[in-house]
């Protein structure tokens, strides 16, 4: 079953590029349906019997690569087809028939997502390294596709800075298989002992160096704006909502499994991540209260939010923190897409991106604006919202272990949060001038992206069935 | 210190040596054309290091198809500048 | 400044981790044990080739996934119209592709069939194939392509599809890409010569698509 | 799902769905926007009829839902959580009428009304929170509903105001939060209770606890606007009357002041705080904010702003009582909350009658606007002498409760910050009503209404609701011994809180 | 010192040398060419170094086949990028940082 999470994808992608040029939208629906159903069933599977196995090729590791689904990935692969479900249909609308940038964007999003289930289920560190080129060099076409100069800019940093982070995972990897001759991460979790060598050392710090460039962590995070916000709306809401919380995921998975008994002997190490992560929440929002251009904004807050995410790393030790972690990816996985869906309504709508022309939207598209709102809510970490939960769970874990200065963090991280996203608000609820004029945008836009922002707020009511399904390990 | 050893040491060198002319060199054509002798060179190094399969793509896909598309892509550069 | 940092870290880095490399124990699994026992049930002889299409079979899946997909992107990227006149290809080039060519294909299929069971496979094969496609190309007996017709692009996708097709159906009477071992060999083969197509249009592909102009839309 | 169950999210639905489905409604559909209003409006009072008369019969009302494992989503409807409800619900019903009068024919109704319910419906919840999470959840989602109406007008002026507030709750917010999971963090829980949770720590957290209150009082102390952390309030006046008067006047200082008693009886107990010199303090800045609000009302030409500082003053009439150690205070105070609500709310709709009707923001326009809108007038008095706590008026109890209870707990300092109070009541609420009443009318009036000729005073809409409140001011000054009074309602809270010792008024 | 474990110090070297290039050089191409430096440097220390002792082992070996592949197919999309960027600029750089 978790199989056909990978097979899915790739077979639409390929048919859709059979059919030809901005053909393929009725496949990519019916697949990302079927993948839905399948991701769900999967999570429910894993809650009731525990973590799934499947030996491809029948041989198992180490000689054969295994797939594992345990709660974390099973939540992770759920968080993937629920965004990109509503984002089809999204990009269906948004795409205007020969848009050079729709041409093929089936294909390549059927890739990424191959890509990101294979990834999610992979349990092979060099099969991963393959699930990683997939997933990069998709994103950089998506980034890419039918771009002008400033697109194509974006994606050869984006570009550049993927190949370079998986790279270096790569020589980690080779440095991994040349230490014990197996890149089996099942394998290779008891063997990796505190007394490991120094070369063990050197590979991990490669493998997660390269993740976290992939991931844009600050200060690795100079690509990701320009990627993120030259990039078409449902484009940019695809990478900012789940492509980086991939490699995050690795670097989580990592930590936690083949590297744990080294991340636990150096005490400090743990210290890293988080330092990194609440540089990145100021200077993101910093740069987000700055920005003139709402994508631009929006993109930088993505590189506040993934902070957080590095906030949990010192908490590790109780269970709790790896919830915390998957709550936020929620919160800000469906909160930022729903935020780029609305952006880019609103671009379509006023045909122009500058913060300050917004005056006047929360009375023609109201939709929109609550949609806009919304998500804004689960960034900022109000409730009701997952953000909320997610904060809840961080601040309350970090008191736990009397580390304060987290619990801080996340505090005035959210209140930098509220400065720009009430500064966006804040122009929307300004009367429109006379000479405004917007062209109306189709209905799909408006309310695919309200759906996303409540599914963000409503979660923010009941965590309990995730919580349930990332306990499972 | 057996023959092999030698040879493998002066390959060794030859590749660094390749490598780092193909990124230091001046002239982009001389780049590439040290790239794609860089490419033979590392072919031969599969060879060495018993893995035949490796040295036929590294020659064919690794030297050839890149060297070609790089040079196609130089020709194209060129072309336009002038 | 930037540079002598960056100079300096590298350099360490080289030190370090060569360093590292030397004192370095022995692994404790040895796979390549593994692979030769399980030679006789991965339907090939050659262990290089029974990894690459067997034991780990489902990286070369995704691999190809990887190639087609870079070709796509190309595709999608847009063709950059760079009008500009190449200089004739001369008589005798194109002479000796003529005679090359037919040669190269031979060649291929020779590789495609020896990587059964001694160096060579798909991916060579593949490769002499592109590397046919650009010799012909460059000697102006082939047009770079603008964008690919339905043909062609069942053609560039074929092997991937057939890879995936046989994948998935071994899928249903165990795992992914689980071979039994009596019919392992033709299947594998059949995988192969799909993929050597393929990847022979896709690798051509990569550079006829780059290299494309209006000097030919075709 | 019992019936018991139901209830509670039953009234906080009766206001949350008429909103939301009037955020669909076109402008132009007034009727179904005003019918859904209305029977919302309606049905909530019913139903909060029904919570009473139960709640009397000692029925409890309760639901909860995990949100995460350990967390608990929980409403319950208690004796102090209706005095709120009552409160709330009556007051809506009528700023609904009058803010149907007051914005008939202006531009983003149905944003309004939707955004207004939402806020009844946070008030609701407030109300009905069973523990500080619940509260918290309908603190913040009452800060986020209040924006819109606060920057309805779009102005840049309103956006100012708007801002400010944004800022002030937002970081009041973020502190509240931090006390509340700090709390979480040490009691595994924070369901609110009689008497208090806190007390089983034991005395190894007597410091953290001081802490935490300090915490959660800086947290809803911004909503109840204690100085130093009022500066929102009068800025915020920049909204429409009717969410001046409603929100201002009720929800949002009231949802600050209620935090504040369920803090001190249900979270700490009132013994246990006392014990913990908790109360001292607080009595201190609810007296210095009393004194500091009136004596800025002083100075306010605006008449909105000069009832925005009247307000930071009464509410803290309600910590105050609160504060004071000893049943008596505790009644006073909790009866104020309802008293003060309804005398204000009255003030805030004649303010705005005078705004709509004839153009007067300032009081030094007031000349002779008795003669002019006599209805209006005469309601407005009975508000301002309510606020002076004239006999015969509700805010006569209060004041009378209150000065008691100080003498009970030993704090006679306290009478005289309520007298000096009221003196800068009538200080500043008496020039106006002689300038209503006995100043010559002038010529013309700042901008008088178009639409108001035609009507004798004003459009009826806009004159009821001050009328009836203001009757239910006397109201609630003379019967107050009546059981239904808000008086008997705070002396069996109290009763509960202090463990049915029975309350009698020294006299 | 076995030939594996040379020719993987050698990997080391290039994977420094190209990692250097991919950091420093501004033009294009040539960063191309430093990342497949790179890339080779990688292959050659994951055979390298699982071949120390002198025995051969085709896990690697299929791997850094799958590696070539994958590289190749990077390295074509990165020059498509770069002509396409060529055509609409006529530059082989990227600017300076455009951050904000």
């Amino acid at each position: 079953m978790m199989v056909w999470l990978i097979l899915l994808p790739l077979l639409w992608a390929s048919f859709a590029f059979l059919l030809g040029r901005g053909r393929g939208v009725w496949l990519a629906m019916a697949g990302l349906l079927a993948q839905l159903w399948l991701a769900y069933t999967l999570a429910e599977e894993v809650v009731a019997s525990g973590v799934a196995m499947h030996a491809v090729g029948g041989w198992g590791a180490p000689l054969g690569i295994d797939l594992v689904a345990d709660g974390l990935s099973a939540a992770m692969l759920l968080l993937t087809q629920c965004i990109a479900l509503p984002l089809a249909v999204y990009a269906r609308a948004y795409f205007k028939r020969d848009d050079p940038a729709g041409t093929y964007f089936w294909p390549l999003v059927g890739f990424l997502l191959a890509g990101l289930n294979a990834l999610f289920l992979s349990a092979d560190l060099f099969n991963i390294y393959v699930t990683l080129e997939l997933l990069g060099l998709a994103a950089v076409g998506l980034v890419a596709a039918g771009g002008g100069a400033q697109q194509i800019t974006a994606a050869l940093r984006y570009l550049f800075a993927t190949l370079v982070g998986s790279g270096a995972y790569l020589l980690g990897v080779a440095l991994i298989y040349g230490a014990y001759g197996t890149v089996s991460i099942t394998t290779l979790t008891p063997l990796i002992t505190a007394e490991a060598p120094d070369l063990v050392w050197i590979a991990g710090g490669l493998m997660m160096a390269g993740l976290m460039l992939k991931t844009a962590l600050f200060p690795f995070h100079f690509w990701l704006p320009p990627a993120h916000g030259g990039a078409p709306a449902p484009v940019s809401a695809l990478l900012s909502a789940v492509v980086v919380k991939a490699s995050f995921y690795l670097i989580l998975r990592l930590w936690i499994g083949p590297f744990s008994s080294l991340t636990v002997a150096a005490s400090l190490v743990v210290w890293l991540p988080a330092l990194l992560g609440t540089l990145a929440i100021f200077w993101g929002s910093y740069q987000a209260i700055r920005a003139e251009r709402l994508k631009m904004l929006i993109a930088y807050s993505t590189v506040a939010q993934l902070g957080y995410l590095f906030l949990i790393f010192p908490l590790l030790a109780s269970a709790g923190a790896l919830q915390a972690g998957i709550m936020q990816a929620f919160a800000h996985g469906l909160a930022k897409a729903a935020m780029f869906m609305a952006a880019g309504a609103l671009i379509k709508a006023t045909g122009q991106d500058m913060v300050a022309g917004l005056a006047g939207v929360a009375e023609r598209m109201p939709v929109t604006l609550f949609a806009f709102g919304l998500a804004g809510i689960t960034l900022m970490g109000l409730p009701p919202s997952a953000g909320f939960l997610a904060k809840w769970q961080l601040i309350e874990l970090a008191l736990s272990q009397q580390h304060w200065i987290i619990a801080f963090v996340v505090l005035v991280g959210g209140l930098l949060a509220a400065v720009y996203v009430f500064r966006v608000l804040r122009q929307a609820f300004l009367l429109a001038p006379a000479s405004s004029v917007m062209t109306p945008v189709p209905r799909m836009l408006e309310w695919t992206a309200f759906v996303m922002a409540a599914a963000s707020i409503l979660l923010g009511l009941r965590g309990v069935e995730l919580m349930q399904l990332v306990g499972v390990t | 210190m057996s023959l092999e050893f030698v040879f493998d040491l002066l390959l060794a060198l030859a590749i660094i040596w390749s490598a780092w002319r193909s990124l230091s060199a001046s002239r982009l054509d001389l780049a590439i054309v040290m790239f794609i002798v860089f490419g033979l060179l590392m072919a031969l190094a599969w060879a060495r290091l018993s893995a035949s399969d490796i040295g036929l793509a590294e020659a064919a896909i690794g030297a050839g198809l890149t060297g070609a598309l790089l040079l196609d892509a130089y020709g194209a550069l060129k072309r336009r500048e002038t | 400044m930037k540079r002598l940092l960056v100079v300096l870290g590298a350099a360490c880095f080289v030190v370090l981790l060569i360093g590292a490399m030397l004192d370095l124990a022995p692994a404790g699994i040895a796979l390549h044990a593994a692979v030769s026992a399980n030679l006789p049930s991965s339907g090939v002889e050659h262990p290089v080739t029974a990894v690459l299409l067997n034991f780990r079979g489902y990286d070369t899946l995704l691999e190809i996934a990887v190639l087609l997909l870079a070709l796509i992107v190309i595709l999608a990227v847009g063709i950059d119209s760079t009008t500009d006149v190449r200089p004739a290809a001369s008589p005798v080039l194109q002479a000796l592709a003529r005679l090359a060519a037919p040669l190269m294909i031979v060649v291929a299929v020779y590789l495609l069939w020896a990587g059964a069971f001694r160096p060579g496979g798909a991916f060579q094969a593949g490769a002499v194939l592109a590397a046919a496609a650009v010799l012909l190309h460059l000697a102006e007996l082939l047009p770079g392509w603008q964008s690919p017709g339905a043909r062609l692009r069942l053609g560039l996708a074929g092997g991937f599809l057939i890879f995936l097709a046989v994948g998935a159906g071994l899928l249903f009477q165990g795992a992914l890409l689980e071979y039994p071992p009596e019919q392992a060999g033709w299947m594998i083969l059949l995988i192969e010569s799909g993929l050597t197509v393929s990847l022979g249009l896709i690798l051509a592909g990569l550079f006829l698509l780059l290299s494309r102009d209006d000097g030919d839309r075709s | 799902m019992s019936f018991n169950e139901l209830l509670p999210l039953a009234v906080l639905a009766s206001s949350l769905l008429p909103g939301l489905l009037i955020f669909t409604l076109p402008e132009s559909w007034v009727g179904l926007r005003t019918a859904l209003n209305l029977s919302g409006a309606l049905v909530k009072l019913a139903l909060v009829m029904l919570l009473i008369v139960g709640v009397q019969a000692g029925e409890s009302y309760g639901v909860q839902f995990a949100v995460l494992p350990g967390l608990d989503l929980a409403f319950k409807a208690d004796a102090l959580g209706l005095l709120f409800i009552a409160l709330s619900a009556v007051l809506w019903l009528f700023t609904t009428l009058y803010a149907i009068g007051y914005l008939e024919g202006a531009p983003r109704r149905s944003r309004f009304f939707g955004f207004f319910s939402l806020c009844v419906t946070a008030t609701m919840g407030i109300a009905m929170a069973a523990n500080l999470f619940t509260f918290f959840v309908f603190y913040e989602l009452l800060t986020l509903a209040t924006f819109p109406l606060v920057v309805h007008r779009g102005t840049v002026a309103a956006m100012r105001g708007g801002m400010t507030y944004l800022v002030y709750t937002l970081i009041g917010g973020a502190v509240l939060l931090t006390g509340i999971i700090w709390l979480h963090h040490l009691l595994g829980h924070t369901d609110f209770a009689h008497a208090g949770i806190a007390a089983a720590l034991g005395p190894a957290y007597d410091g953290q606890l001081q802490i935490i209150f300090l915490l959660l009082m800086i947290g809803v102390g911004v909503k109840a606007a204690i100085v130093p952390l009022h500066g929102w309030l009068p800025q915020a006046m920049v909204a429409p009357a009717p969410v001046s008067a409603l929100l201002h006047a009720v929800a949002v200082v009231k949802a600050g002041a209620f935090g504040i008693v369920r803090i001190v009886y249900e979270v700490y107990g009132i013994e246990f705080a006392q014990s913990l010199d908790l109360l001292l303090p607080l009595a201190i800045f609810a007296s210095v904010t009393i004194v500091w609000g009136s004596f800025r009302a002083l100075f306010q030409d605006d008449l909105k702003k000069r009832l925005a500082f009247s307000t930071v003053s009464q509410v803290s009439y309600i910590v105050l009582g609160v504060a004071l150690f000893g049943p008596v205070g505790t009644v006073g105070g909790l009866v104020h909350l309802v008293h003060q609500g309804i005398m204000k709310i009255t003030l805030f709709f004649c303010a705005g009658n005078y705004a709509e009707t004839l153009g007067i923001h300032k009081v030094s326009e007031m000349n002779g606007a008795g003669r002019r809108m006599p209805l209006t007038s005469i309601a407005f008095t009975i508000g301002a002498l309510g606020m002076m706590g004239a006999p015969l008026t509700a805010g006569a109890v209060s004041k009378a409760w209150l000065t008691d209870g100080a003498t009970a707990a030993g704090m006679d300092w306290a009478i005289w910050v309520l007298w000096t109070s009221s003196l800068l009541n009538a200080a500043y609420f008496l020039p106006i009503l002689w300038r209503t009443w006995f100043k010559p009318v002038p010529k013309a009036w700042p901008a008088e209404h178009v639409a108001a000729r035609g009507w004798r005073e004003t459009a009826w809409l806009l004159l009821l609701p001050p009328m009836i409140t203001a009757a239910m001011t006397l109201a609630a000054g003379m019967f107050s011994n009546n059981q239904m009074s808000p008086l008997s309602w705070a002396k069996l809270i109290a009763e509960r809180e202090y463990l049915h010792e029975t309350i009698i008024r020294t006299p | 010192m076995s030939a594996g474990l040379l020719f993987a110090s050698v990997g080391v070297i290039l994977f420094a040398l190209g990692a250097a290039g991919v950091l420093l050089i501004g033009h294009l191409l040539r960063r191309i060419l430093a990342f497949n430096v790179m890339g080779s440097g990688a292959f050659l220390v994951l055979v390298g170094l699982a071949q120390r002792n002198g025995i051969a082992d085709p896990v690697p070996q299929a791997m850094v086949l799958t590696g070539i592949v994958v590289a190749v197919a990077a390295t074509a999309l990165a020059l498509a990028l770069v002509r396409r960027l060529y055509a609409l600029t006529g530059k082989i750089e990227l600017p300076q940082d455009d951050e904000g």
